[in-house]
């Protein structure tokens, strides 16, 4: 079976802290890493691989330093790697960049053979817009199954599986057939300690560069200037300030105001009628 | 030989091991570094400067390209007190035009491009992985345990450059137990400041030139130990390093000393309104010469902070870290002529060492720790003594000054006594011989 | 200078917590009870140690360390061992 | 990037999320909500869904202002399915061509509205707290965090219609303005055996792995908590509020909770409605975790625990006195007793 992994290189969001005075992130130092959910991700895809054969490719796309993000991959136990990175995609949003992956991913399965499970984080930690994983479900047609915490009765022949999905109420099974595409919470599965011959295959390994040249990509489908949405501003929020302490003499009158306090905010959940 | 994965296996991505994988990879060799980091330079934390000289060797011109912060153009000297500082040094235009003497460096971003260069050179680096131990075999040091699954690797040598802690010269019995007198707790943070504040408040002309600071006297309480301060493009690296023992006699939090340093009155100015960026810890090791391990074994060689190569009097490690990687590569490719790693033969390592100023250095040095172990009252009377006469001869007070004068000899002789002063210095000079 | 504490410093740290493991331990926790100094409680630049009075025992916040190693040298029971690789502390400036 | 001639999309479009015969609350937030940017583009707000019976929801809709419902009514659309969903809302879409479409932020609503996107290759804003009308270009001007809430963007969509936007829940106040409104059918043949994807099983209760994100009212115990028997007190006023409960990282490292409970740097960032810190003495790496609570309630006994310094509410007293009396009051006030 072919798995093919989409990752992001992201600035590691812990540890990126707000300068209150110009109102700007503090980005200086702060390690690019890979995606957190999207280690889950090429983590399922591993562990799949190593239960039914086939290999495991990975697709990031990014500048050229997020080569590094693709080699932790291999490093994960990937087998082929490709950084899809070229000047077109600056400032693309979610649209232009389904469409961006997708097209390599079709150069891809040209290359490395069709793809049986598609696998994405199921958000990235810097933008937060869960959208790029359903694009580019949307443009293969293939079942999107989102907030994937289990994968079940996987079925090689005739080409099912069955996926654990989770919702606010509480979770449910999914049926599917293959080509389906997966977005995974961290809950999936516990990253493992890979094993030291998977690090010196992937330092030994490099990685394929992608671009509009080498693949069917179309300029006017990327970039800022085809994307719908644009940015008009950002900003931090206002820092949060010291609020009110509430003093009384006995507990329940504390409490009793507390609760008047917070009537309203009860109220608009419809805690309270 | 039964199994061989690489010719060497370097451990540790630090300025030992990869000036050690430069050298191999560059010579052909089929080297393997394994950093237990992220990336080469996350765990590494420099109390000291990155000196010039065996980096160029290596790597001509490296600081043409390399993440430098500063090219050291003044380095102070402090003796200070809690109230007072008396201060010396030098400020020397010979050290502000090519080829530098010194940079101040941020470890996390230099040895990560120095990593970049021993790949390029064709050295194979594995991070994310920690070697366990030695796979001794008849005797002979064969290859390294990983803790990773499958994690066993063969070679005709082992160059440990695994820092401070080094577990593998340790589990070989060539290294000793550590004990807390002779290693060194370095606290230190980065403290943002913008290029300007930091030209303005340390007299520099541009954001090229930088400057040092190294602090020690008895605002130390008594404590071994030596603070500083260096500077980098636009932030301070503030820090301080102290023995062990002495924070533990002395029921002192590392972190409360850093504090109170930041906030003395001759400290502060300089770093004043920073926002801190950083806090980092590491050890130094500080026994000097007479801790020295023996650095080789059959098909293993020590290097760096694994091999105690610091030179505390200096403040230099990392200089001695990089001559000892190369010296130790250089002796792999000599052994390789003959196909033989024996001890006998990479016994050659350590006599280069102490044919250059790396271990000439530490044995000019070698009596200094105990001596400053023994007679602490050197580290702070007698800068008292320096900081007291000097506020004495600069205050205008109407006391003529052939009294003054007089004054200050009455207190040597009265802090000290005269034999108790020729015995102190009777006893340098013959520690330092 | 505003003076800042220890936890309020380690926040600016970078770390990859290893959730699966702790790398720090005591060889023999009855000898704490017996420990004068307690030493590990003030002399770890993080603070990872702290004597927990009514379990009679010290608590170790293992992934605040920052891999100084200074508990070893201090403290003969300390267990130490490295962070499984890529764990732990990262340092962004060095 | 697909030209469209964007003056022919007219009205504020909000989808109404259903689950089990009931209408999410979300969606009445955010059609009062339409209504307001309806006023500014001076349209009318529309409201739309489809699924097995759904008809039935047009009075609620229209008490919330709903000028218009679209449906599609199939048994096929019992259970929400993404593709068939989304091919039925496409059709929708592209027939009545609305300028507007919200839709909630929630687990069901996220899955939907990217893939409705793509297909008709317009702009999504995703996970937004605030909507507004640029009162010049009248394009919808919509604000969301990033950086999990360090960050604030607001983002627009000029030449694309609809203008699609996933909207946090909990962030508009719900208000009745009935309207008198009428119910729009719309048919859609499906290809059914287009789709390869059933569901197989549901599992409504939860179970050992939590998603705090899901919850507007988190409840969590620190050190402070004393032990982890008393970890029980603060799971039981979550219990009363309807939210969950968390930890803070000394809390789970002394064993009382799991990890997949702690709230901070090392553990999951919220974001609820009320945020219930319960002997946390708040230390900036919990702060971090959860400092975009919209209301934080505090209680400890130090006085100068930093928990204070961003409490909405502080209490000063003992978690282990205040906890059970709190959970027994707020029972009675709502209705729980």
């Amino acid at each position: 079976m072919h798995f093919l992994v989409f990752i992001k290189q992201v600035p590691d969001a812990a540890q990126v802290r707000v300068d209150y005075e110009t109102g700007t992130l503090i980005r200086e130092g702060v390690p690019a890493i890979i995606n957190p959910f999207d280690k889950h991700a090429i983590e399922a895809a591993v562990r799949l691989k190593n239960q039914f054969g086939g290999k495991v490719s990975v697709v990031c796309m990014g500048p050229p330093m997020a080569e590094d993000a693709l080699k932790e991959a291999m490093s994960m136990g990937a087998d082929k790697a490709f950084l899809l990175s070229d000047r077109i995609f600056a400032g693309s949003d979610t649209l232009a960049t389904s469409y961006a992956l997708w097209a390599a991913a079709k150069q891809i399965i040209k290359e490395e053979g069709p793809v049986d499970v598609f696998f994405a984080g199921k958000q990235a930690i810097d933008g937060d817009t869960a959208q790029t994983g359903p694009g580019i479900a949307t443009r293969f047609n293939v079942p999107l199954i989102t907030y994937v915490v289990d994968i079940k009765n996987v079925d090689p022949e005739k080409k099912t599986l069955e996926l654990v999905r989770l919702l606010e109420s509480g979770q449910e099974v999914i049926q599917t057939t293959m080509p389906c595409f997966l977005t995974v919470e961290e809950e999936l599965n516990t990253l493992s300690y890979a094993p030291l011959p998977y690090l010196i295959r992937a330092a030994k390994t490099s990685v394929k560069v992608l671009n509009s040249k080498n693949t069917e990509i179309e300029a006017e489908y990327c970039g800022l200037k085809n994307s719908p949405t644009k940015v008009r501003k950002a900003f931090t929020p206002p820092k949060r300030e010291r609020g009110e302490m509430i003093e009384g003499d006995s507990v329940d009158g504390i409490i009793n105001q507390l609760y008047e306090k917070i009537e309203p905010v009860l109220k608009t959940m419809g805690k309270v009628q | 030989m039964s199994k061989k994965d690489f010719d060497v296996i370097v451990v540790g991505a630090g300025p030992a091991g990869m000036a050690a994988a430069y050298v191999l990879a560059k010579a052909g060799v089929d080297v393997i570094v394994i950093e237990r980091g992220k990336f080469p330079g996350s765990k590494n934390v420099m109390g000291g400067i990155f000196y010039r000289k065996p980096m160029d060797d290596l790597i001509p011109e490296f600081y043409k390209e390399a993440p430098i912060e500063r090219h050291i153009v003044e380095q102070r000297m402090w003796l200070m007190d809690d109230v007072s500082h008396f201060s010396m040094g030098i400020k020397t235009q010979k050290h502000n035009s090519e080829p530098y003497n010194c940079f101040s460096v941020l470890r996390a971003q230099f040895d990560k491009w120095f990593s970049k260069k021993v790949v390029e050179a064709g050295a194979l680096l594995i991070n994310e992985t920690v070697v366990t131990e030695p796979i001794v075999e008849n005797g002979k040091v064969v290859g390294v345990r990983t803790d990773r699954p499958q994690g066993d690797l063969y070679a005709d040598c082992v160059i440990a450059a695994d820092g401070v802690q080094s577990f593998l010269a340790k589990s070989l019995g060539l290294r000793k137990k550590i004990t807390p007198n002779k290693v060194a707790l370095g606290v230190k943070e980065i403290i943002g400041l913008s290029e300007e504040q930091v030209n303005d408040r340390f007299g520099i002309k541009d954001s090229k030139e930088g400057v040092t600071i190294e602090i020690t006297g008895p605002f130390l309480k008594g404590m071994e130990g030596m603070a500083w301060m260096y500077t980098n493009k636009n932030s301070v690296s503030i820090g301080i390093g102290v023995i062990i023992d002495d924070l533990i006699n002395h029921n002192m939090n590392p972190n409360d000393l850093l504090e109170s340093l930041k906030n003395h009155p001759s400290v502060l100015p300089l770093i004043e309104g920073g926002e801190t960026r950083e806090y980092l810890a590491h050890v130094i090791p500080e026994g000097g010469y007479k801790s020295v391990p023996r650095m080789y074994a059959d098909g293993f060689m020590v290097a760096g902070d694994a091999a105690m190569l610091v030179d505390s009097v200096h403040r230099e490690g990392s200089n001695l870290a990089v001559e000892s990687g190369k010296l130790a590569a250089k002796t792999y490719l000599e052994a390789r002529e003959s196909g033989d790693f024996s001890e006998k033969t990479l016994s050659r390592y350590q006599e280069k060492l102490e044919e250059t100023y790396v271990l000439q250095d530490l044995r000019y040095y070698k009596n200094l720790p105990e001596l400053l172990e023994e007679k602490r009252y050197l580290l702070t009377e007698y800068p008292q003594f320096l900081i007291d006469a000097m506020t004495e001869i600069y205050t205008v007070d109407g006391v003529p000054k052939p009294e003054k004068f007089r004054k200050i000899k009455g207190e040597l002789k009265s802090r000290f006594g005269y034999i108790g002063l020729a015995k102190d210095l009777y006893t340098i000079w013959r520690k330092l011989r | 200078m505003k003076k800042l504490r220890i936890e309020d410093k380690l926040y600016l740290v970078g770390y990859n917590v290893d959730h699966e493991y702790s790398h720090l331990g005591i060889s023999d926790s009855e000898a704490c009870k017996t420990c004068e100094k307690k030493q590990c409680t003030y002399v770890c630049p993080a603070s990872v140690y702290s004597w927990d009075e009514k379990e009679q025992k010290i608590n170790i916040n293992y992934d605040a360390c920052l891999e100084c190693g200074t508990c070893r040298f201090a403290c003969d029971y300390i267990t130490w061992k490295y962070p499984r690789g890529g764990f732990g502390v990262a340092y962004k400036f060095g | 990037m697909i030209k469209q001639d964007i003056s022919k999309y007219k009205h504020v479009w909000v989808f109404i999320e259903h689950e089990n015969g009931e209408v999410a609350r979300v969606s009445f937030e955010l059609l009062t909500k339409a209504r307001e940017l309806a006023k500014d583009l001076g349209c009318e707000v529309h409201a739309f869904t489809v699924g097995d019976k759904v008809e039935q929801f047009a009075d609620e809709v229209f008490k919330y202002g709903a000028k218009k419902f679209f449906v599609i009514e199939d048994p096929f659309l019992k259970d929400y399915i993404t593709e068939p969903y989304r091919d039925a809302i496409v059709h929708l879409i592209e027939k009545h061509k609305p300028e507007v479409v919200l839709i909630g932020a929630t687990t069901l609503g996220r899955d939907l509205a990217g893939t409705i996107a793509t297909v008709l290759q317009t702009g999504l804003t995703a996970d937004t707290t605030a909507l507004d009308i640029d009162p010049k270009t009248k394009n919808l001007l919509m604000t969301r965090p990033t950086f999990g809430g360090n960050l604030m963007a607001t983002i627009f969509c000029p030449d694309n219609r609809p203008q699609m936007s996933t909207s946090r829940p909990g962030v508009y106040k719900a208000i009745e303005e009935p309207a008198k409104g009428q119910v729009v059918k719309e048919e859609f043949e499906f290809d059914k055996s287009k789709y390869t994807k059933q569901i197989i099983e549901k599992i409504i209760e939860e179970g050992e792995k939590v998603n705090l994100g899901f919850y507007d009212i988190v409840v969590s115990g620190g050190f402070g908590m004393g032990s982890k028997e008393n970890m029980k007190l603060i799971q039981e006023l979550a219990d009363v509020l309807g939210g969950t409960w968390a930890a803070s990282r000394k809390a789970v490292q002394a064993g009382w909770a799991p990890q997949t409970r702690q709230v901070g740097q090392t553990g999951q960032t919220v974001h609820p409605k009320i945020y219930i810190a319960c002997g946390i003495s708040g230390a900036i790496q919990h702060q971090a975790g959860m400092k975009s609570s919209e209301v934080i309630i505090a209680i400890n006994k130090d006085p100068d625990a930093p928990i204070f310094e961003i409490a909405t509410y502080g209490i000063m007293g003992d978690v282990i006195e205040v906890l059970p009396k709190m959970t027994q009051m707020f029972k009675e006030k709502l209705g729980k007793a």
